[in-house]
């Protein structure tokens, strides 16, 4: 399968960019279309404690008791249109056929039941997991302990096969050598970490979904960077938190973006993940639809722009809660209940044309909450997409320039305008301006570089990325 | 204020309810149900239609051909049959099955006055909220639903110490008791209740509800089974007076309760 | 303590009220102003299960781990103002001294300091337990069993006395006639209950409350009626529930409304509690601030009003939720999360003068979701204002009028509007007209007539309302 | 775009970290707790200022004057102290802590190989991450924070087996056994390695950490601490070598932890 890079933005400006509505809507699951003039709520869950026990627990968990949940409440409520999200455990892709394919099969049956009864425009969304460990061996035939590549792309068969409607993954090449960089502010090894070897890995993977995608007659949706620009914003957190700079978060954003397009460019049609917060730059980008979560996914983790990040969404998501019961319901019932009239709001907005006031009321309000915050403003975002797209057809350069685009935003508006930086998110910015203007143009010399300085790096095996 | 005229609202929301709605009619699944004989039927049709005002004169009237059991459990019981039927197919609302169970009660009332002996119920139930709990709608809810299927109901009320509890379960020897908690500062009673019943050899299904507790938590303690609706009162009862103990309840709560929701 | 009756509106149009505003802003607490141009959000939860066990547990529970996790994640995500709730359980108004005592002090102590440390705006309400059981007595002297009624006001001095700065409760006066009359659908018996016998036990109680708040120098907050209207409210439920129609919680809604206010006429000053829903009304007629909870309380119940009721709010609450850890926090964090958030938004569309835009948005996503919704909108709820103040002498008429014009909005807008309504709810609707219709327009004949009705409906005793 | 420039942004939001920013600077508190003599003083400055360059040459100068033991508790750890303050103080930030760790453990790879025999460390952990679980960031820094205080890691990394987390703790013999989980499907492997540790007769804590699981949880098995920080590690770590047991580090739990945030 040929990868076509993005050389152009899909969007001729930033104002074009709004909520509920992309280039290019998609259509798939029970008569759902996401894109094109509503934005829809997904729903994510992970099974209490112990459900993993035996498949039928773990079935019984998923689909009576929280598909069904889920299913009540929107009908409870008046939703006209849900997305679910199930995310695999580790068992449902170590042993698929016996663990993944009842809950898979089980959700779809009852959804199709309640569209049926209900007209309720359903789909689901399966995000494959991806156990896969650099130690072993990232590709087929290299992890003989659990051959886990094997059984990655053999999920995702079984999901497709049994009554997926979107596959995603949350890919995590590269992630072996970001983690180390990440804990030391070394933004270099970052972006080959992610930036370089992330891309590498998803150009290898993505395809096959696609494949598998077609073959099965659903739609391959996207990846996000929460391995690796996730975990940077995690680990930045909030104002008490001091683990890493958010200035070096936000630029790890920014590079993650680069990356997460690779999906799209195998083939893969939107909407892309919720996790990741990458959307704005990759829509602004591609034009494809895109999931995304902030204040009603707290449940899951708090980030510092909870209403900017709807700016442009076409899905709006919880990330994921544990079911557990609560006064109003179960646990997911009631983030459901959240995420589905957020979903409502912006939906009147743009029934009675506001849709645009409402974006930029969500965008003003976090746009100098943090640095990440402001350079996915819809405007900054477009900005850093061009740098991406200049260099569409080089993995290294496009990266770079994603992140030297975000540290300069930051650097410009924190000199001259209203976003604030502590002494040490200054100093770190500095130093990643610093640290990426020292990197060489090309590619061959980035890598012979990286490769030099990252050798003992642990568990990073240059074989996996076919180095 | 916006002008919400341009405003298509099916994008924003959507009338499940009104989709859903029966195209059945009360009467039409009422004349289906109700007894034959034109009697009795008047006496049922009081109950399924709410006739607070004439079941008196249909009761009186049915107790001429009838002995006062037959009245109650071919006539009043077989009306309350229609009025859940109703209320499970989505044509009757709660408050239908209150006003036909306040029906049904004068005319049972009535009967009972006409018997010989005590009238033999289904069963008997113990109920009561917690202590320090004030939360008593969804017990007195279910109070009706228990007495309306036929059972002798033991109203405690709501705030009740757990010694109470357990003094009248002794005295009373019901086949059930239950307990009703809203609040999760308050439910921690229930484990103790059940424990101080075990240990005088009480082993009774002790059926706990409300908004606090869920299912997990009432199979913690011994004798607990948990009731999320009402209107599986009944249905769990039934069962009760069948045989079932509490372990067994537990092993088919998903099968019972799924019955009726 | 004189009762001044509401007989004219503060606002002179619906158009003016919004939310972050009202007539007499109220200032309490460490630097809190409500009302005067900011949405604060209102965080409250109840303790985990056993808890209660002795009263340093309950200490524990509530300071150490509740109000340190809120105060904590607030400062994370850079709110520049909280107002916590707490409803005292059992035991705090049962033994006072001994459980409501420490945790009182122990919030406010830490509050003070990170107020100290941070120059957060922080603030506090206690929301007091009414424990009175009306089968034993309302009034002093009644209850020789528990001497509720006693303990209750006893309860309520221990919290001004040791660091509250908001007085607030759900008082339940009339209650036991509303049970019996909403399982019945009889709404005259719900009139009576809640529209008469509640207001003249709030008229009892307030005025006594008003006196502690103002020994103490703190604040008398406000009523709201979840005993009755949000019981109908939570019974009538959403689309998928039969309990109780719709059409019959919204004009219960409006009953309730007069009640609410008598809290407001006997001196207390608001805000007014979260929970009930009849802030709009109230504000409308009173200028005061009130407090609201919609698609980010969900927590603790569903509603189908979860934008609508933003509309005219000054605190944004999650009404209450169970404590307990989750992925991305403890369960009070992640809903602070949300509601902070929402509250961010309104503030930022304040800021940019786009508030009414932003009201109109959220009303307009619920606005025929259901005839409680309905009625509620800004617009119509001034209207039912009107109706009270009209008559706002007659505790009886008041609530009356209220009723009757809320089911006349009703029936006008299903008949040419956009408000649909199910066979039952329609059926119901007629009945409630024709019923309020025909009661005599004197209060003392409706209440010989209702105390011969309703004389033997269980645990009514006339003597708790002096009759 | 709305124009933003008449927004008041304190009113909807407030830099709480700008305004908590420390005004001391890392030179000055160094100044202060570094030790006095000037060869074990280059020695910690490196670890303190990071300065992976120079660590090496300072290492072998104050080799020369002290004993490698002296040199690694006078010199490095001391530095890694201030590191540890700075840290605390907000000062630092966690990378800083980490690249320091990086010096650090340089220098004490040189002194030991000036050692007679093994070095004596203040105990041994063996570490790991679930079973399933690949989420081992936080175990990693955990890792170089009990390193970086004087203990032995033995890393058995993520995704391992039961079996062998309990084959090596019986052939290591730590101290100290840590368990991470950032699933609520993977942590279910704890209570498991408790068990068979105990059925081994192995009684050492049982630190289990990781955004899926609380303390209550770990606290439900035998051996089970919970740490809800990487940071909470060495101070744990440390009152295991001094003797407290696991039971004794539950009792002492929020005043151990509140030490250091
Ligand atoms: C109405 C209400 C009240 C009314 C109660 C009226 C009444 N007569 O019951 C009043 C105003 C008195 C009240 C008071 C308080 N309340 Co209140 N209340 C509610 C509310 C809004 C609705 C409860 C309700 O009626 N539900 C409908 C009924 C039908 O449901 P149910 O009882 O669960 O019954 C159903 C099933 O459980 C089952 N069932 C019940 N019993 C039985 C028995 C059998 C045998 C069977 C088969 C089935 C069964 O059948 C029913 C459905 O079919 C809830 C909100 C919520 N989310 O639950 C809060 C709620 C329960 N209250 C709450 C609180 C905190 C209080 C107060 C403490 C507040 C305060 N500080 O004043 C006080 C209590 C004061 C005191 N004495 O301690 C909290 C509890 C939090 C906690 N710690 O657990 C809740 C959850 C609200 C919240 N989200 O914070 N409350
Ligand atoms: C980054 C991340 C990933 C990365 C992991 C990178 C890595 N090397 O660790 C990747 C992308 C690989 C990943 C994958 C997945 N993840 Co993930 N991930 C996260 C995320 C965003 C952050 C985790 C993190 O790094 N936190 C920061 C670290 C520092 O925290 P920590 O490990 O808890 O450590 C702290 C303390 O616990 C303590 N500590 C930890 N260990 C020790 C040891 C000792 C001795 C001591 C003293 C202290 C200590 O110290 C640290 C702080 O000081 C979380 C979100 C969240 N809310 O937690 C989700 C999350 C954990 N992931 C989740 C999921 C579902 C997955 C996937 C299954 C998704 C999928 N379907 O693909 C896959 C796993 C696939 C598989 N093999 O099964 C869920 C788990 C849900 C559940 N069931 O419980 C979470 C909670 C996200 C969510 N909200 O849904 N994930």
């Amino acid at each position: 399968m040929a990868i076509r890079r993005y050389t152009k933005m899909e969007y001729g400006s930033p104002d074009e960019m709004v909520f509920g509505e992309s280039k290019y809507p998609v259509s798939y699951g029970l008569g759902q279309t996401v894109g094109a003039g509503v934005v829809v709520p997904e729903i994510n869950f992970a099974p209490r404690p112990g459900a993993e026990k035996n498949p039928e627990s773990l079935r019984r968990e998923y689909v009576d008791y929280i598909t069904k949940d889920i299913l009540d409440r929107a009908i409870t409520l008046g939703f006209p249109t849900v997305q679910l999200e199930n995310e695999h455990i580790f068992q449902m892709v170590n042993e698929p056929e016996k663990y993944a394919k009842p809950v898979v099969a089980g959700q779809k049956e009852l959804m199709q039941k309640y569209y049926d009864e209900h007209d309720i425009a359903l789909s689901i969304r399966h995000t494959l997991a991806d156990p896969r460990l650099a130690e072993e061996g990232l590709r087929p035939g290299m992890d003989n302990k659990h051959s886990y590549p094997e059984k990655c792309i053999h999920s995702i068969e079984v999901a497709a096969e049994n009554g997926a409607d979107l596959l995603s993954i949350e890919s995590t090449g590269g992630k072996e050598v970001a983690d180390y960089a990440i804990l030391r502010q070394d933004i270099r090894g970052w972006l080959f970490g992610i930036g370089y070897l992330g891309s590498i890995d998803m150009a290898w993977l993505w395809p096959q979904i696609v494949d598998i995608a077609k073959k099965n007659k659903v739609r391959a949706g996207g990846d996000t960077n929460c391995a690796g620009a996730n975990t940077s914003m995690f680990m930045a957190g909030g104002y008490l938190d001091r683990d890493i700079p958010r200035t070096f978060a936000a630029v790890t954003r920014a590079i993650a973006s680069a990356r997460t397009l690779v999906a799209w460019e195998c083939g893969a049609t939107g909407p892309d993940k919720d996790c990741g917060y990458e959307g704005p730059i990759v829509k602004a980008i591609a034009g494809k639809p895109t999931s995304q979560e902030g204040k009603d996914s707290h449940c899951a983790h708090a980030d510092l722009m909870g209403n900017l990040i709807a700016q442009t969404c076409d899905l709006w998501s919880n990330e994921s809660v544990e079911y557990h019961p609560e006064f109003g319901g179960s646990s997911v019932q009631c983030w459901l209940g959240s995420i589905g009239y957020e979903a409502a709001l912006m939906n009147t907005a743009k029934q009675l044309k506001q849709d645009k006031l409402l974006r930029d009321l969500y965008m003003a309000t976090d746009r100098y909450r943090s640095p990440e915050a402001f350079i996915l403003a819809y405007d900054n975002a477009y900005k850093i997409g061009l740098a991406i797209t200049e260099h569409g057809n080089d993995i290294y350069l496009r990266a770079k320039a994603a992140g030297i685009t975000a540290a300069r935003l930051i650097e410009d508006e924190s000199k001259a305008g209203k976003l604030r930086l502590s002494k040490h998110e200054q100093d770190m910015l500095r130093k990643i301006i610093t640290d990426l203007s020292a990197l060489p143009d090309e590619e061959s010399k980035f890598v012979d570089q990286c490769l030099k300085a990252y050798k003992d790096v642990p568990m990073f095996n240059p074989r996996n990325y076919d180095l | 204020m916006l002008d919400l005229k341009s405003v298509n609202f099916d994008r924003i929301l959507k009338r499940y309810d009104i989709q859903m709605e029966s195209k059945e009619s009360p009467e039409e699944l009422a004349a289906r149900m109700v007894p034959k004989d034109p009697t009795l039927r008047k006496v049922a049709e009081d109950v399924v239609f709410m006739r607070y005002k004439t079941v008196n004169d249909n009761v009186i009237a049915a107790l001429k051909e009838y002995s006062p059991e037959d009245v109650i459990e071919r006539g009043l019981i077989k009306g309350m049959d229609v009025v859940g039927e109703l209320y499970g197919r989505g044509i009757y609302y709660l408050p239908h099955v209150m006003v036909a169970a306040d029906a049904m009660d004068k005319g049972v009332k009535l009967c009972e006055s006409k018997m010989k002996g005590v009238r033999e119920t289904r069963g008997k139930v113990v109920m009561h909220v917690a202590e320090g709990d004030p939360h008593d709608i969804g017990k007195n809810i279910a109070a009706v639903l228990l007495k309306s299927n036929g059972y002798t109901v033991v109203d405690m009320g709501r705030d009740v110490a757990i010694a109470d509890v357990v003094t009248t379960v002794e005295h009373e020897k019901p086949h059930i008791v239950t307990g009703t908690a809203l609040m999760t500062t308050t439910m921690s009673a229930f484990p103790k209740i059940a424990d101080k019943l075990q240990a005088k050899g009480v082993n009774i299904p002790f059926i706990c509800a409300g908004g606090a507790v869920n299912r997990a938590y009432v199979e913690s303690y011994p004798l607990g089974v948990f009731a999320a609706k009402a209107i599986q009162g009944p249905v769990l009862a039934n069962k009760i007076v069948d045989g079932y103990d509490w372990r067994k309840l537990r092993e088919n709560w998903d099968k019972l309760t799924a019955v009726k929701e």
